[in-house]
């Protein structure tokens, strides 16, 4: 009787509701391309000013390839996820593509992120594209 | 779900099964409003008279010095709003209204701003050491003439210190000024006894010793002038109106008569484990800067920061192998500052950010307590590890 | 006990067996706080958001419109003293600040009368006629300049009479002033649906309908300014801050999805032997005077006058003999006065003080209603015989 | 289970709680002496300002005892088990006897009344009192 009724009400399947995603989940757990390329051809860092959560990534550029990205991030959950998954999607890009790589394209590519956590995708963002452009910055000198 | 390990006792209780079962006793086989003077009303009107007896006889107070609540915010609220409207605060007298500490629940400190915002009221804030503990010469030199309550709470919720608030309500009482205290983390688990502690006004509540969530009680000294924040039907003697929480307050009356039995037996079982904790986290998170103060701290609270890590980020990682454990930086509740607690004892916002706070209660056991002193270390270090170059300023 | 009959469901209902269960589960099976982000309190929060969707969907409104309160008080006291705190009301613009009828219920009307006292808000009362109807170009004349909000009941506890409030919704609206409505006899019981009726603010009240006390919630359309009354944790978007009453929210939600799968049925059927009541009673005590609208009135509500008695010496007499009403003097409650209610529509006293209130339920059936028909004119006459010159002035 | 745990715990006693007593309960549904003494030797009303009750009593007077007193009540059920029950106290009694009669008498013979209820207890001693009075005007005149 109490399963049967529990079966049918909506918060049956409510209950199951998870605040992080899997995808979210596994690059919280195991965050890809943690740490810093060696002698990197950018360096760029963001800090989410809301809460003092910070970001740098490191890349290293092959004829306008992204060959590597490589990131530290001192924060929550969504924002180490953010930026594991930005190193993976920046990979094998050109330069110009993963500097159009948005929080939109981070967020969906985590599966989503919970409310008021899209600080944490943009942080992640704002480090790839100052290394971009650190890298940039670099080439001319 | 699978077994779970939870450590977070100072957010919420579970309730007691016999608590359980005595409000659904209530909720299946007692229809009536306790205003209602026929027999069904007369009985719901005994049931909140018993659970107000139970409440009384374990602070020591008389059952018409209670009035419930639907919570420790509404007793906190009531007990400083209702106050200072009745004492209507002179705007001319020198000196603050209200005194508060810097490490109060949020149930005090957005009151008392509020109330700074749209009242006019004057707020004195006094600080507190490295320990977090409010030194009561300070709150004697805070007091002025204006001042008509002093709110200082008795054991704080995030670092689990303890107030000295004997002390603070003698200096209180010598200045004829009206003490509240916010026990809602010390009463049912705690010895409390308004016989012998110079308090006026006692904020309690039921979900944090195995009671439902959503009902509390304030405790208000005979005497004390207090106005209603609530109007209405003139229930609780019109100092809080709206139809009884029938169910929830006789939940309420025995989470509290159980409490009270099992206090001293619990407190020292809580203590030794907790202890466990403190001393099995020194041991292996060799960084871990300890929160609170080192003895006169809460039985079932151990609170930590570990440099280099988030708070958040600790909590998620415990949750996935089990463990149920809470933060004063958890950011998703949309707070994404540190706790104003953290910062109150001094730490850097960075290390602050890194805290974990783990309490035990009535069902833990040792091997929770190792279970969960194993499953810390290898998360702390993950979490460190990520984390961009700790402690030190920005690169941007 | 002995077999009872209830007649008093707008006091309050008993709590429907699928809303008891509810709870009870949620009371032995979900440990979390609805603030924590690990699984229990996840789940806890799930059950609060699906409660929350129910009590929006019986009102067509959006969930995020749902503030939840500990009941219909509460609610009351929320929508008024938050909308003029939120407004802060010019003391200089002409006219008052607040509108409401002479007729709500008291956690209006001496909510008016305390923000009057204390916080130097302007309050119109405009009347009702004698079925207790609010004439809405009344409503329309009392508006003023700094009219920042109206606020007038839907269903009237006491006598039963429907407002208009589509039509002083309207009138709101044009003059653009923020509307409420204490829907508290209405939402679970009659249609009530926020996408066609110009209302800004509806309080709700579970226990109303088979829901448990202490719980209720009020409806916010989107846009409507309205400031916090308690302040702290930020719980409810900060409208509404401290722990959640989990139990008691699931609790609301499923007592109000149930309450609207049945409520066409149950209003059908219970305007039938409400009915029954109505002309049983005129026929076998010709001098009832009935209170309220002929035919604009709850479903559920019959309500007289018997001249020549008192409402306490109602009610005990029934009781007596198992039967459960109520009356708007019932000088117990240390009450002494015959209602406001029952003056307002223009009522003698001392007629007033003979009221007599009978509200059927789910459960009621047409033979409790024919054995309260059989009980009600023997003690009618036997209290009626014992009284002194009834109806002349005192010999004193 | 259940019924043992309803047996310790105090509000299974407190549950059976009535409003009125046994006595006030019967003075209530069978009044005494209600109505009018015949050509009475006094005649007195009080009234209780708070609600509006009214208690008339009514006096024969034989030697100075009073033989008989009857009453009207408009109001509660407080109000009429008083004056019934004072109507009995006061038979017998020697005028000066039943004017000394107060709302302790009353309430000690009705076995207690609720909070707040002393009103309607001195409400029928007034009317008794000035029933009383009203013998002693007319008997001197
Ligand atoms: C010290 C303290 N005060 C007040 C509260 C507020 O209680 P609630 O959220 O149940 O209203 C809490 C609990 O969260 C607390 O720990
Ligand atoms: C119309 C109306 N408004 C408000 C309330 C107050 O609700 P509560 O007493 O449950 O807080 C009630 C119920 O008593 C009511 O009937």
């Amino acid at each position: 009787m109490i399963e049967r009724s529990e079966a049918a009400r909506p918060e049956a399947r409510r209950e199951q509701q998870d605040l992080y995603s899997a995808a979210a989940v596994d690059h919280f757990t195991s965050p890809r391309n943690v740490g810093g390329v060696e002698e990197p051809d950018g360096k760029g860092s963001d800090t989410n000013p809301a809460c003092g959560d910070r970001t740098t990534i490191t890349v290293r550029l092959r004829d306008g390839r992204v060959t590597e990205a490589r990131f530290r991030t001192f924060g929550c959950v969504a924002a180490i996820a953010s930026a594991s998954v930005l190193t993976e999607l920046a990979a094998g890009r050109t330069a110009a593509e993963a500097r159009a790589l948005g929080p939109g394209d981070v967020i969906s590519a985590l599966g989503g992120l919970p409310e008021r956590k899209e600080g944490c995708a943009l942080m992640a963002v704002g480090a790839l594209r100052a290394a971009l452009v650190d890298a940039q910055v670099r080439a001319r000198a | 779900m699978e077994r779970r390990v939870y450590l977070d006792h100072a957010a919420t209780t579970p309730v007691d099964p016999e608590v359980a079962e005595a409000m659904a006793r209530v909720l299946r086989e007692v229809p009536g409003n306790p205003s209602s003077i026929y027999a069904e009303g007369r009985r719901a009107r005994a049931l909140v008279d018993t659970a107000r007896e139970e409440v009384a006889a374990a602070m020591g107070a008389d059952p018409s010095e209670i009035v419930f609540t639907s919570g420790g915010t509404e007793a906190d609220n009531l007990a400083i709003r209702g106050v200072l409207k009745a004492h209507r605060p002179d705007p001319d007298a020198s000196g603050p209204h209200l005194v508060i500490s810097s490490i109060e629940h949020h149930a005090v400190l957005d009151t008392a701003e509020d109330l700074e915002r749209h009242a006019h009221v004057r707020v004195a804030v006094v600080g507190v050491d490295g320990t977090g503990r409010v030194d009561p010469r300070d709150v004697a030199d805070a007091i002025g003439e204006a001042t008509r309550l002093i709110s200082i709470m008795h054991g704080n919720n995030e670092i689990g210190t303890i107030q000295p608030i004997d002390e603070i309500g003698r200096v209180a009482r010598e200045r004829g000024v009206t003490f509240h205290t916010d026990a809602v983390q010390t009463v049912g688990i705690l010895p409390f006894d308004v016989r012998t502690l110079p308090v006026d006004l006692v904020s309690v509540n039921a979900h944090k010793f195995y009671g439902p969530k959503g009902v509390g009680a304030l405790y208000v000294r005979k005497g004390t002038r207090i106005a209603t924040m609530q109007t209405g039907g003139g229930q609780e003697k019109g100092r809080r109106t709206g139809t009884e929480n029938v169910a929830g307050i006789v939940g309420l009356g025995s989470a509290m008569r159980i409490a009270t039995e099992r206090r001293d037996g619990e407190a020292e079982k809580q203590r030794r484990l907790r202890d466990r904790i403190l001393e099995g986290v020194r041991a292996r998170v060799p960084a871990a800067v300890l929160t609170g103060h080192p003895t006169e701290r809460l039985p079932n609270n151990a609170s930590f920061c570990f440099p280099g890590t988030q708070g958040e980020a600790l909590i998620v990682a415990l949750d996935l192998e089990g463990f149920s454990v809470s933060s004063g930086s958890a950011c998703t509740s949309g707070k994404t500052e540190p706790s104003h607690v953290l910062l109150a004892i001094g730490l850097e916002r960075e290390v602050a950010q890194g805290s974990l706070r783990v309490t035990v209660g009535r069902d833990t056991t040792e091997s929770d307590v190792d279970a969960f002193l194993a499953a810390l270390p290898p998360i702390v270090e993950r979490i460190r590890s990520v984390s961009a170059e700790p402690l030190s300023a920005s690169a941007r």
